[in-house]
């Protein structure tokens, strides 16, 4: 097993990025890209934060973060299907220009 | 997912595509027997046939003709050729003066159309100084991307070699 | 029998939404056989609460410092009935937009069942892990009810929910990893036992604190709700402003007052209030300027949701059974009014407030409902919402906390003046003729609905004894004494 | 160090070697296609070379067929992706209606 | 000796491959970049092999067969791009 | 101290891979670093000491997500999206500090975590004593189906849902400006598929019989078996048409409503709820959690990429 110590960094690293992607990216692609990094960095803390067992890591983390991915694939595939029909609705591909109390059916 | 490939099922089931399931079947027990040794034969062989099935219907491909000996000597002359061609290229990346002089050929294939076409347009790029970039003509010419204009000799050598394996070469009109 | 209920109140729905997938053609049986039988289950749950106070059960055999757990107790007995009442009544308002056996409906209801049963699922669990699966299906489940129509605006709105939704959800998990690696277990009453105060721990509550304040859309974290619960399709808004933002927020309440229950943190305490009160302020500002009934209802969620966090500074028995009562009867309130601001857009394909003049000749059931659960958010007498400022206001008095006293007094003026402005408009505005052009005619049992909600959230007033009882009964353990 | 350690060390290094090539082929090639060559032919040889090594290094059967599957299937791989990348390149410079070798 | 010459092999495979990353940042064309991809996957299927044996992890050899059955799918993928679609930064 | 060295680069590629993903000026290279950085993460999980993580996110990362973003790409420029990939990043005077501030705070809280001197997880200690009695060789599998089944039933109905919302997004509206894919039509693609595809289920299976002693599982299989459905469409055999039999719908129902059914039987004969009734139930959801799950994967991807077959030649 590795020097858990450095992939700790990189989990603390890796959010940040993620966060800053988060905030600075404006298309909807990149802004899944720094929430799935971001998610990355939690699930190594996640394996990391438990004692490990025998020499490896704790299994019950481990089998969370197996179901933290598959959520975190579901919902990344539902945002680019959701992503490409507001491209389609409205031709834009981010957030940033709107108002959306203006229309008039809700 | 259920139907597809018209062209597939409407020929289905035919004796080339039965040796197919056969041949991918027999691969993939002995894939089976590769990753788990003999203890889980009994989930095995049936995953091994509904793999084969499911290939045969989505994805079927041609039979390969039983020359178990021709195929021996085919594999030794490929590991030789890809490493030649390995060499080959490591050494002219390496060289400092870059010796290439790179160029399209097209070439005449002489092999008939099916597998052994195929199979030559997908091996080409692992021969030295060859690299497959399309087929035109209804495959009976490919476009090859060559490393040294002499390069396209290898691509001959390998379709003989095929030639043999597969039978009778295509008389030349 | 309870275990047995319990477990049909979550799986029913979930195969009954099988079923409509697997076979369209069954998708009317299977929406009633989904969603009718729930109040019959909820029977013998009540029963046993009643008599034993609290209900846990093991699920597959393993219990707490590994397996999965469910626990009843009063709390989470009234969001089960909350759920499942305002889910079935708006499901019958829902059944007139979305028919069942139609295309329209084929898509719509497979979502609703699932986030039905999930928000049930939700409210049972205590274990922290399998909380986070449940609000990240409460979550999909409720964005894609908000998409599926595929209107710009709500596409634009549930897009901007789900990326929030998922940053909140990653916080919350980092919290629960942290937790795991302290106790070894994800139980959060045995968390409670196991856990001593320290910076760690505080942490990582703070994180997960932080991710469900987003995602009960919290001042200054709501800027999601408005768009989202204003373009929703309108039971889907119903049901979002109801009983979807309150579950991160019984989540919060279960991590501050039953996991968190021995840990001493006034401030944060203070500083959730602070939240509160900003939202309640912002929310009603907020609402007062909307030009669209329907975004004018969703700014009011905001503003009322802020009551519900007032529960910590006022951390007290009298606080808690406030807030608990804020929840039951703001949910009927609001999904009343939504239904009913559905009814009007349905009839006259806008809700401009400008173009809504007169709309109460035309439509008086609807615009009668509106007013009654306007009645319970502004918190007259003798509606749900009137008990539960009440006992907020009683609270604040208790502990002479005047700020919070002149906050509550002051929201409800507040919601009054947002609220009048909209009747004011409807019923007295000088060019009533212009609401006459009402192109549809909603169907009646769409109005009863919103009705039947309205009248809900006024009668909480009168029959408040045996709810109060129970909340009473399963106050938080740091509480009760207080 | 036993003398299989050391054969397959060599192997392992010859790997290494061919990988090396392979990129710096990819770096130094003037265009996709001549990098296509360096990246198909050094890497597989390289995948092969390794391959072998650690087949000798765990001298177990098993092992070695896995790592001869996964080779093969890597060869595959190479092949067809060398192919359509390749064929992608040539497409995008001639216009596509365009029938025959230039 | 070979707990040390493992790794030190998939380091240096490692190190040839963030050289060879170059090549995505270099362009120029969408297909340069494809060839990184690839490059990444063979690379990175010798790592894991090297680690399956070093960690005695034989489960990281069958990491190793999906990522080869696998690796096509990109560029299968990437074929599929219609043409006009490269321009962004050639 | 090689080791070390090798971890570090993995950290370092991550990082940088990580930055060029968000960062960098095309979209399309943002997926590419995206694609390796998922791969890399599967290095990662392998140092860590989790292969049964590092499979899934090689199944996930290799496959299926890189095809997702390609296709969804190719669908924005398809539906003529000409100047917003380009977008310029917004300019944000607060974005670093934030970045920087809960990068420090998830570092400090990571490494409080790591060096607290916790004892050893007790739910973990419980799932290592008691697997022996069931018969598993693979704890994670353990947790997943005996231990804590409730959250893998819904993990399945997350699946499920998002499809169903995908589906509900993909099915409303004009469809008109659907992607003009084009397939590619050489032979060696069908001599690609005729290899793999057969391969790639008889892995599935395999990873599926493992997981129950070794590292494997139901996710790891669907995942693999959705690599193959994703392969089938992307070369243009299975085109979304044909997503929508009975059947398909049934595979994706299989899962959850096996795992349902199942976990309700128990409390016929006064048991607790989603007590697995043996090792046959076990296989039994096992086997239909991995159709479920690849065939709501290879949905989510027909949906996500819109893809028609095209039939122009």
């Amino acid at each position: 097993m590795a020097d858990l110590g450095l992939y700790v960094f990189a989990a603390a690293l890796l959010f940040g990025i993620g966060v800053y992607g988060l905030i600075v990216a404006r298309h909807l692609m990149r802004k899944l890209f720094a929430i799935n990094i971001m998610g990355n960095a939690i699930f190594i803390l996640m394996v990391t934060a438990a004692r490990p067992l025998d020499g490896a890591p704790d299994p019950v983390p481990q089998a969370l973060v197996l179901t933290g991915i598959v959520i975190a694939v579901s919902a990344t595939a539902f945002a680019l299907a959701l992503m490409v029909r507001l491209h389609r609705e409205t031709g834009q591909v981010s957030l940033s220009a709107d108002n959306e109390s203006g229309g008039d059916d809700g | 997912m259920v139907t597809k490939n018209a062209h597939q099922l409407g020929t289905w089931p035919t004796a080339k595509s039965l040796a197919w399931c056969g041949q991918v079947f027999v691969a993939l027990t002995l894939v089976w027997i590769a990753l788990n040794g003999f203890e889980g034969l009994y989930a095995g062989v049936p995953a091994a046939f509904a793999a084969a099935a499911l290939g045969t219907l989505y994805a079927r491909g041609q039979p390969y003709p039983w020359h178990p000996l021709r195929w021996l000597v085919f594999a030794g002359f490929f590991l030789l050729e890809s490493v030649k061609g390995g060499t080959d290229v490591a050494w002219r990346a390496l060289h400092p003066a870059l010796k290439i002089e790179p160029e399209f050929q097209p070439y005449d294939i002489e092999l008939p159309p099916g597998l052994p076409t195929t199979l030559l347009t997908s091996l080409v790029s692992l021969l030295p100084g060859t690299l497959s970039v399309r087929l035109f003509e209804h495959e009976h010419v490919l476009n090859v991307h060559a490393l040294t204009p002499s390069a396209i000799d290898s691509v001959r050598r390998l379709e003989r070699m095929l030639g043999w394996v597969f039978g009778a070469p295509r008389p030349n009109p | 029998m309870t275990a047995e209920a319990l477990s049909l109140i979550v799986f029913l729905p979930l195969l009954a939404a099988c079923v409509i997938v697997a076979a369209p053609g069954l998708s009317a049986l299977s929406v009633r056989l989904g969603l009718i039988p729930l109040p019959l289950l909820l029977l013998a749950p009540t029963l046993e609460v009643l008599d034993q106070g609290t209900y846990r059960m093991a699920l597959a055999g393993h219990n707490s410092p590994l397996g999965i757990e469910w626990a009843l107790d009063p709390l989470s007995l009234l969001m089960l009935w909350l759920n499942t009442g305002i889910t079935i009544l708006v499901s019958l308002h829902a059944s007139y937009g979305f028919p069942p056996a139609s295309e329209a409906g084929r898509r719509f209801w497979p979502l609703w069942l699932i986030l039905f049963a999930s928000m049930n699922a939700l409210v049972l669990s205590a274990d922290l892990f399998n909380l986070y699966v449940t609000l990240e299906l409460v979550t999909l489940a409720a964005i894609g009810l908000i998409t599926v129509e595929g209107k710009p605006l709500a596409l634009r709105a549930g897009m901007r929910y789900l990326l929030l939704a998922l940053l909140a959800s990653l916080l919350y998990l980092l919290g629960v990893g942290l937790l795991y690696g302290q106790t070894g277990t994800l139980d959060l009453y045995l968390i409670a036992e196991r856990i001593e105060i320290s910076w760690l721990p505080v942490t990582a509550l703070s994180l997960m604190i932080v991710g469900l304040l987003i995602k009960s859309a919290i001042f200054p974290l709501h800027a999601w709700l408005p768009a989202a619960h204003g373009n929703a399709p309108g039971p889907v808004s119903a049901i979002l402003s109801a009983v979807v933002v309150k579950v991160s927020v019984y989540m919060i309440w279960r991590l501050w007052f039953w996991t968190a229950a021995d840990w001493d943190l006034e401030a944060v305490a203070l500083l959730l209030g602070l939240l509160g009160g900003a939202a309640i302020l912002y929310g009603s500002l907020a609402a007062l300027v909307q030009v669209r009934l329907k975004m004018i209802i969703a700014y009011s969620t905001v503003a009322q949701l802020g009551y519900l966090l007032l529960v910590f500074p006022l951390a007290g028995n009298l606080a808690f059974k406030a807030a608990v009562y804020q929840m039951l009867s703001h949910g009927l309130a609001k999904a009343a009014m939504f239904l009913a601001a559905a009814n009007i857009l349905h009839a006259i394909g806008t809700d401009r407030l400008r173009r809504l003049a007169g709309i109460d000749q035309r439509m008086p059931l609807d615009v009668f409902a509106l007013a009654l659960a306007g009645v319970s958010i502004m918190g007259l007498p003798p509606s749900g919402g009137f008990l539960a400022k009440w006992l907020f206001l009683e609270a604040a008095w208790e502990q002479q906390a005047w700020g919070w006293l002149v906050l509550v007094a002051f929201g409800g003026l507040l919601a009054a003046a947002y609220l009048f402005r909209v009747l004011a408009v409807v019923c007295l505005h000088p060019r009533r003729r212009l609401g006459q052009r009402s192109r549809r005619r909603s169907p009646t049992p769409a109005s009863w609905a919103a009705l039947l909600l309205a009248i809900g959230a006024i009668l909480a007033g009168f029959f408040s004894a045996p709810v109060l009882d129970l909340i009473t009964a399963g106050l938080p353990p740091g509480l009760g004494s207080r | 160090m036993s003398v299989e350690e050391g054969i397959a060390l060599l192997f392992l290094l010859a790997g290494c070697a061919f990988y090396l090539a392979g990129t710096i082929g990819l770096l130094r090639f003037p265009d996709v296609f001549c990098r296509l060559h360096a990246l198909t032919k050094a890497d597989n040889v390289g995948l092969g070379l390794v391959c072998v090594g650690l087949a000798l290094l765990s001298g177990q059967a098993r092992v070695a067929s896995m790592l001869l599957l996964i080779w093969l299937v890597g060869l595959l791989a190479a092949t067809v992706s060398a192919h359509l990348i390749a064929r992608h390149a040539y497409e995008r410079d001639a216009p596509p209606e365009h029938e025959g070798p230039s | 000796m070979m707990d040390v010459a493992l790794p030190a092999v998939a380091v240096f495979l490692l190190l040839n491959l963030v050289a060879g990353m170059l090549r995505v940042y270099r362009g120029p064309t969408l297909a340069d970049r494809m060839l990184a991809a690839l490059l990444f996957s063979t690379t990175t299927v010798a790592i894991l092999l090297l680690m399956a044996e070093w960690m005695a992890m034989p489960a990281l050899r069958h990491v190793a067969l999906l990522f080869v059955m696998l690796a096509s799918i990109l560029s299968l993928a990437f074929v599929g791009l219609p043409r006009d679609a490269d321009e962004e930064d050639t | 101290m090689m080791a070390l060295l090798l971890d570090g680069l993995i950290v370092l590629a991550l990082v940088s891979l990580a930055v060029q993903a968000i960062s960098g000026r095309s979209l399309f290279r943002g997926i590419i670093h995206f694609v390796v950085f998922g791969l890399t993460m599967a290095l990662a999980w392998a140092r860590i000491g989790a292969p049964d993580l590092a499979m899934a996110e090689a199944a996930i990362g290799a496959g299926l997500t890189g095809a997702l973003m390609m296709v969804a790409y190719r669908r924005l420029v398809a539906q003529g999206d000409n100047h917003s990939p380009r977008a310029p990043a917004q300019k944000s005077r607060l974005a670093i500090p934030i970045a920087v501030g809960s990068g420090l705070l998830v570092g400090v809280i990571g490494l409080g975590a790591l060096l607290a001197d916790n004892p050893p997880g007790e739910a973990g200690l419980i799932v290592l004593e008691t697997l022996p009695e069931y018969g598993l060789g693979n704890a994670i599998t353990g947790v997943l189906l005996l231990f804590r089944g409730l959250d893998t039933l819904l993990e399945i109905a997350v699946l499920l849902t998002a499809l169903l919302a995908a589906r509900a997004l993909a099915g409303t509206g004009d469809s008109s400006a659907t992607a003009r894919t084009q397939h590619p039509e050489t032979p060696l693609v069908g001599a690609l598929l005729a290899v793999v595809i057969p391969l790639t289920i008889l892995v599935a299976v395999h990873l599926l019989r493992a997981g129950t002693h070794e590292t494997g599982g139901a996710f790891q299989a669907g995942a693999v078996l959705a690599a193959a459905g994703v392969l089938l469409v992307l070369s243009g055999r299975v085109s979304r048409t044909d997503t929508a039999g009975p059947l398909v719908r049934l595979g994706i129902l299989a899962g959850l409503s096996a795992f349902i059914l199942i976990g309700l039987m128990p409390l016929l004969y006064g048991e607790a709820l989603l007590t697995l009734p043996g090792m046959w139930s076990i296989y039994l959801i096992e086997t239909a959690m991995m159709v479920s799950i690849a065939a709501a994967l290879i949905l989510l991807f027909a949906d996500a990429g819109g893809l028609k077959r095209d039939r122009r030649g």
